[in-house]
């Protein structure tokens, strides 16, 4: 029997190896051609406590954290405990277990399917060695029906630099696991036919920046950015770019904005913290015209937060963060995958427009690992209007499309200084009213007159109750579309790439026929409704499911408060 | 450097007119960087001048080279990303003391530490002078000049040749506006030393400190060879007046970033990203 | 015949005393009980090149920048013509100077009332060491009715620590500057019977901090936020209080932070940039529930923009800036007398609310000094709630109106960590869903459950078409009304005092009967109105009259915009 | 100060469970405030432990005292605020090598500078502990455990005794997580110090640096008495291996603010301050 998804959860103490299993697994999967979703919780100690795999085995790519998962297997009860009640079962769950008679009460009463092993004897016969996560990787990989060929190849890759006796001990363990494993066909999703690639949104983001152009990385660490700084320093090197570790975001802004008036186009990755340090000197770029690429990886807030949790609260200081009448980029990436295309775009927009993007993904996004299909091809778009420039250059010149031609340094003959002041066309200094006035203009028309052609967001549906999201709520906003049609509620969806500029044509024709529009975020303070109501000229009515996190967004939970919504009309 | 055969001084002027009070002495470093640039045959279309604010980090605009007047505090780091990204221009910081030793002190502290091959010119007067003269880092304990802190500032001045020197600056100078030609030499060195060259020029603010005039009387030139050891050099830089002039430390290190392997083709390395993640 | 108005520019260069001869006047003004404001106007230079000191005498105290003047005191043309079109006269205007024949071809144009005096040598021939500033002071006070004993003691103090030989000097010319005075009556406002104060909004700010009980600064300086803290240094040291010069923006906030939790009421101010650089820790303060105030003067923007001129455009980053859902306080005040008000009523709710808030003022507010009437007696609020807890003190409790009771160092047995880390009642770090969703909203509970009562605004007649602003633009605004009530156009206008959190009760309830809003503010991107569009439930028509810096809104532009607007409909 | 009859070091533990790895450096220290505490009869309403972010900066919550745990690089400030508004509080700022020589080096430096009467706990484990080990400033230039630096760093390591020295701080001191009696001992006297004094800890970061258990064998005490010239401190601080622990450096000068005229009644100063507006 086939079904859409399959979730199971392995936890364990931190040092038992749980991650390996979820990683191991799921790279199987994708040599299968599955789809999938690995998350990885763990407790507040920096190393060591709990840990859990939460992976997600999927027919699609609409990743959305499970609620309920339909396998667990359990190292032991006492570090499961720990997750509270973040890692649920559904009463045909199937339980892998040392030892059923400690199973909390909170399973117990759900009367799963529980499966006893004796892990620990198993993994020590199987070698002396021999570890349990490798056996568990063995029963679950017999379990999900894959071959024990992959499943020994990519734990043995996976130990490349391990001596060989421990390699030995993995594959006696697979083998022993495989051969323990219960005799249980659950129904699993069927596979695609091309394989994926096995990802994490962080690389995504990585590879789309370079995608895109990126040359240059200055950054200061910060969970949950600091891996999209560590996938992209070895590329950067081999292509003759550098990324800097900077001494603190502001060095790390300027910097980039260093390079980038220097014609290498530049990026930084950061959260919520550092954004606000950085916002200064993203009015610099704004000003300037330097172009910059910005990644947030959002996490819980305010203030330091939830650090290591995903949350959707950073739009309005995205929007909003800088002092002045300060235009500039604002996107969001609607998908782990997507997040390749959002970043490149995002580069290639930045050095078009002269200007500062930011890019909202976030820690679900950036630190869930997915098998997705091959990400679309961009086509590359040429930056600025370099080489444009007549005789007397003017590097602010005032245009249709506010963009002025770009020299840089090098280029013959076309010196200017780049100025945060307010300046005249040349880039002198200048408080005149007029100059101000059409620089403002200037500034504000390159995005007003950016046509983002199909990609500002996607669609799905054309019921007359429009549901509208950003960014990593797409998924579970969209997986919510079919039980929400099902329970005869006729809706749509929306979910926006481009949030600034507000891609206000498309928008309106995308709600063209709607009465009602529900804004379902992830924030508290339901910041995308009231940044939506600011902007649209809307008739209908505006409604708002805005749940903080640290839980992610579920489908089942949007199913419900959109039902709600409705009904308390 | 064929331009350098037809190119005076003044041919590095911009053509717009300082905002400086008459008898600043931003005016001097001014002339000195025109000088040196003249000196040197200094390709204006590859040379960036890149400043934070104040009435010092206007300087960018008024030379004829490419500039970036950033934001205050932060040119330091603009100058940097810029060399580490386009090795072959020629990078020149300046700014004021509040800029370079106040808000910008971190920026300062690893800028010594990185080494990138640039060179930065602080243009100390002591004051904050353009916001009409409250105190700087470098402002002595008991200038009571300004309404913000009527007692003086009361603190130990900072002391810019002994920060960067424990940071570990590799070359360290300091000049006077007094005395342009100097600074031009020194300016002229600094660009050609490979790393990070600190300048440190004692600029007078006229307007806010016009005490500064006595100056003239106290500078005295360094006149041995620049110290090499570190040790030696720190017992001047924390004992002395902060009155000589002259290249005072010099001790080249490792730059950074470290000569780069050729680049690969960006489209192969993506290629081979790519195939990690098709494993 | 009296008039409302008296509109005089005094222009020179900048070492020519102008400055002295306004505040003289304004000064001597107000020893008649008169009201009025002196504006300065300075050309790009740190020091010298041209000044301008532009006065309105006035009867009210709605004080708006003038767009023309009823006299013009040119020392000399030069430097008269830098000022381009800044200084506008009018056909009925008084013209002294010195060369008539060098008038500039603008103002010919005008056929105003020439008067030709030869001030040089007039200042001369009355004292070896007379200077032209004041025998400008003696010809301007005869022309408005001033004794001549007024303006020598005014003069004579502010010459104090000069030698004496200078004040003689001063005298005589202010005495042949009377006897020269053309024998004119222009129409002068009538004088109030009580004695205002004199006093800039910068002052007024200052002052008001104080009076809300503010005993600890740290500030880094910029323009034009600089001189709130010189008028602060002096009467925080008498106080027992204390004020540092932080290193950067980012230290002067920590260390307000830093007093602010050990029970001393805490300010800053500074502009846009530094506000930009404030915004991680001030997310600190509503995360922490630190109380501490910040006053923003606002100059022009984008990034350094226009430092010494004025602009609206810090709206969004104020309401917006931080990351992560921060609920905090964001008032403006309305007038240069407000200042008074609007920084104690900001600091006393940040008290007691314990965090942060955001007073908006501008650099016209700030930088102008003007005539006030007495500022109003502040009733004290009494700071939050210390004293009410119990035996196990939670320092993050949950209560109905989101405040808790806060202990400070020396309490005993009420000891706590504060964190900027979510947390639980007690303080302790979490990342649970049920503690993050508490403590934001108990958080944004404390904004929602504030009555502000009759301080949230002002309003002013009863028109159908709502004219919404915000801070200084209010008296623009409010002196438009006068003559679009005449043009018929049947009008009211709402002045926000508080923005954030925003006061929708009585905001609707101010909007009762209205057909149409039109927002108006100095800024480029019509911040004020897509705020107010986001969060307002009004089913009429919005529109915007939205104008940047730098030239100061005025009501004549007001009035034309806002008919414009209306014809467009 | 009577409660010190009854108490003991672990009188003072909050009670909350560390984050910390088993054997990571930072334990140690926390002990070792305790220690010092239970020796000064510390007063806990009195007292005040503020932090920045890390690993090493979530010790307040550990302490049973008051505690402020702040932003990452600016609990100097923080504390600095709070010690110039309420002298009567003992108040100890602690963190990393990240937060205070990263991205709090500003605060650092200019805190050496203004000479607050408090004390600053550097627990430096050469490494970003919290966010998974990059390198921090005093990471070996050739250190190449982080992805973000795969050839190490490159860079000359920071050197925190030396930058306070020059920096202007009146009282160095260095411990060692293994030995946490020592730590105690001059926290102790830190405390006692009149100024800032800045205590510099070696505490190791088992998860991502384990090499630093080595450091048990590099450790050697400074046998001689406080060095109180600072030139021979700064040839010390530069030259030597950075392993020396013991009280290294002691000169006291002034603390800011200096002690305040005995403050007049509020509504006073606010007449007087109306009276010249009125004037
Ligand atoms: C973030 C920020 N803070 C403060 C200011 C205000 N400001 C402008 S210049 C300056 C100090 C200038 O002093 P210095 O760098 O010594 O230069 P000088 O004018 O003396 O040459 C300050 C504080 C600013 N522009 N930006
Ligand atoms: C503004 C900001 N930038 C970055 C971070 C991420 N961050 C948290 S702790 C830390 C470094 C911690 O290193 P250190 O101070 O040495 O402490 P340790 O964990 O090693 O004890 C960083 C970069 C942050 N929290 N805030
Ligand atoms: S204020 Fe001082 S530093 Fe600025 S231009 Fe004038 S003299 Fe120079
Ligand atoms: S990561 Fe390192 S510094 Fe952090 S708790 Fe573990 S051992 Fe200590
Ligand atoms: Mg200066
Ligand atoms: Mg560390």
């Amino acid at each position: 029997m086939l079904q859409d998804e399959f979730s199971l959860a392995i936890t364990g103490s931190g040092g038992a190896g749980v991650m390996s299993v979820g990683e191991l697994l799921l790279q199987a999967w994708a040599e299968e051609g599955g789809r999938g979703l690995l998350r990885k919780a763990f407790g507040p100690q920096i190393r060591g406590g709990e840990a859990a795999a939460l992976l997600k085995l999927t027919s699609h790519q609409r990743y959305t954290a499970s609620s309920t998962h339909n396998l667990l297997l359990a190292f032991d009860w006492e570090n499961f405990s720990r997750f509270g009640d973040e890692i649920r079962l559904q009463p045909d769950s199937i339980v892998l277990c040392e030892n059923p008679a400690d199973m909390p009460d909170s399973l117990q009463v759900l009367q799963p399917q529980i499966i006893s092993l004796p892990f620990k004897e198993l993994a020590k016969n199987a070698h002396p060695e021999g570890r349990l996560n490798m056996l568990a990787l063995g029963v679950l990989g017999a379990l999900l029906g894959i071959p024990v060929a992959t499943l020994k190849s990519l734990a043995t890759h996976k130990l490349a630099d391990k001596v060989e006796d421990y390699r030995d001990a993995a594959e006696a363990c697979i083998d022993a696991g495989v051969c323990a494993a219960p005799d249980l066909a659950p129904a699993l999703p069927a596979a695609k036919a091309e394989k994926g690639w096995y990802i994490s949104g962080n690389q995504a983001a990585a590879y789309g920046a370079l995608v895109g152009g990126v040359r240059f990385v200055a950054a200061y660490p910060i969970t949950p950015a600091s891996d999209v700084l560590e996938y992209l320093a070895a590329p950067l090197e081999r292509m003759g770019g550098a990324l800097v570790q900077a001494e603190d975001e502001l060095a790390a802004i300027n910097m980039a904005l260093g390079a980038a008036y220097g014609g290498v186009p530049a990026f930084t990755a950061t959260s919520g913290p550092g954004l606000a340090l950085m916002s200064e000197s993203i009015g610099l770029a704004v000003a300037s015209e330097t172009p910059v690429t910005i990644l947030d990886v959002m996490r819980g807030g305010p203030s330091t937060g939830i650090p290591t949790k995903s949350e959707q609260s950073d739009l309005n200081i995205a929007l909003y963060g800088l002092h002045g009448d300060a235009p500039h980029l604002v996107l969001a990436p609607l998908s782990i995958s997507d997040c390749v295309f959002t970043c490149a775009w995002a580069v290639q927009l930045a050095q078009r427009l002269q200007t500062a993007a930011i890019v909202l993904s976030d820690q679900f996004l950036g630190q869930s690992t997915a098998i997705i299909d091959p990400p679309r091809e961009l086509p590359v778009i040429e930056s600025s209007s370099r080489g444009s420039r007549g005789d007397h250059y003017l590097r602010y010149a005032i245009t249709d499309d506010g963009v002025s031609a770009q020299s840089i340094p090098g280029d013959h003959d076309q010196r200017f200084t780049a100025d945060g002041l307010e300046h005249n066309e040349r880039g002198t200094p200048s408080a005149g009213a007029l100059d101000h006035q059409q620089q403002l203009d200037k500034r504000a028309r390159k995005l007003t007159a950016l046509d983002p052609g199909d990609d500002w967001g996607e669609t799905h549906g054309r019921g007359s109750v429009a549901l509208i999201c950003f960014g990593s709520a797409a998924a579970a906003v969209t997986t919510a579309y079919d039980p929400l049609t099902a329970a005869g509620i006729d809706c749509r969806v929306i979910a926006l790439r481009l949030l600034a500029p507000l891609p206000l044509e498309q928008l309106m024709e995308a709600l063209d026929g709607c009465t009602r529009i529900i804004v379902i975020e992830q924030n508290h303070g339901a910041q995308l409704l009231h940044y939506l109501r600011g902007y649209l000229e809307f008739s209908g009515s505006f409604h708002s499911v805005a749940t903080p996190g640290p839980v992610p967004l579920s489908p089942a939970t949007i199913v419900t408060a959109v039902s709600e919504v409705l009904d308390d009309e | 450097m064929n331009e350098s055969l037809a190119m005076k001084p003044r041919d590095y002027k911009s053509g717009i007119k300082p905002i400086w009070c008459p008898g600043c002495g931003h005016f001097s470093v001014l002339n000195a960087i025109t000088k040196a640039a003249a000196a040197c045959g200094l390709a204006k279309d590859d040379t960036v001048l890149v400043s934070g604010i104040g009435c010092s980090s206007r300087l960018p605009a008024y030379v004829d080279s490419y500039g970036f007047h950033g934001v205050h505090g932060r040119g330091l780091a603009v100058a940097q990303g810029l060399k580490v990204a386009r090795p072959d221009l020629t990078v020149i910081a300046l700014g004021g003391d509040g800029d370079g030793f106040s808000i910008g002190g971190n920026h300062f502290m690893h800028a010594c530490r990185r080494n990138v091959n640039i060179t930065y010119i602080a243009m100390d007067n002591e004051v904050y002078g353009m916001t009409k003269g409250q105190a700087s880092p470098t402002s002595p304990e008991d200038w009571e000049g300004s309404k913000l802190t009527p007692h003086g500032p009361g603190v130990r001045p900072f002391k810019p040749a002994a920060m960067a020197l424990a940071s570990g600056a590799p070359w360290i100078a300091r000049g006077y506006s007094g005395n342009p030609n100097q600074i031009a030499r020194l300016l002229a060195e600094a660009m050609a030393f490979p790393g990070f060259s600190f300048l440190h020029v004692l600029s007078q603010c006229i307007t806010f400190c016009p005490q500064q005039t006595d100056w003239k009387a106290i500078v005295s030139d360094f006149e041995e060879e620049p110290l090499s050891r570190a040790d030696e050099a720190a017992a001047l830089f924390l004992s002395e007046d902060g009155f000589k002039t002259g290249l005072l430390y010099r001790e080249p290190r490792a730059i950074w970033p470290p000569e780069a392997a050729p680049a690969e083709d960006a489209k192969l390395v993506l290629r081979d990203l790519a195939s990690v993640f098709q494993r």
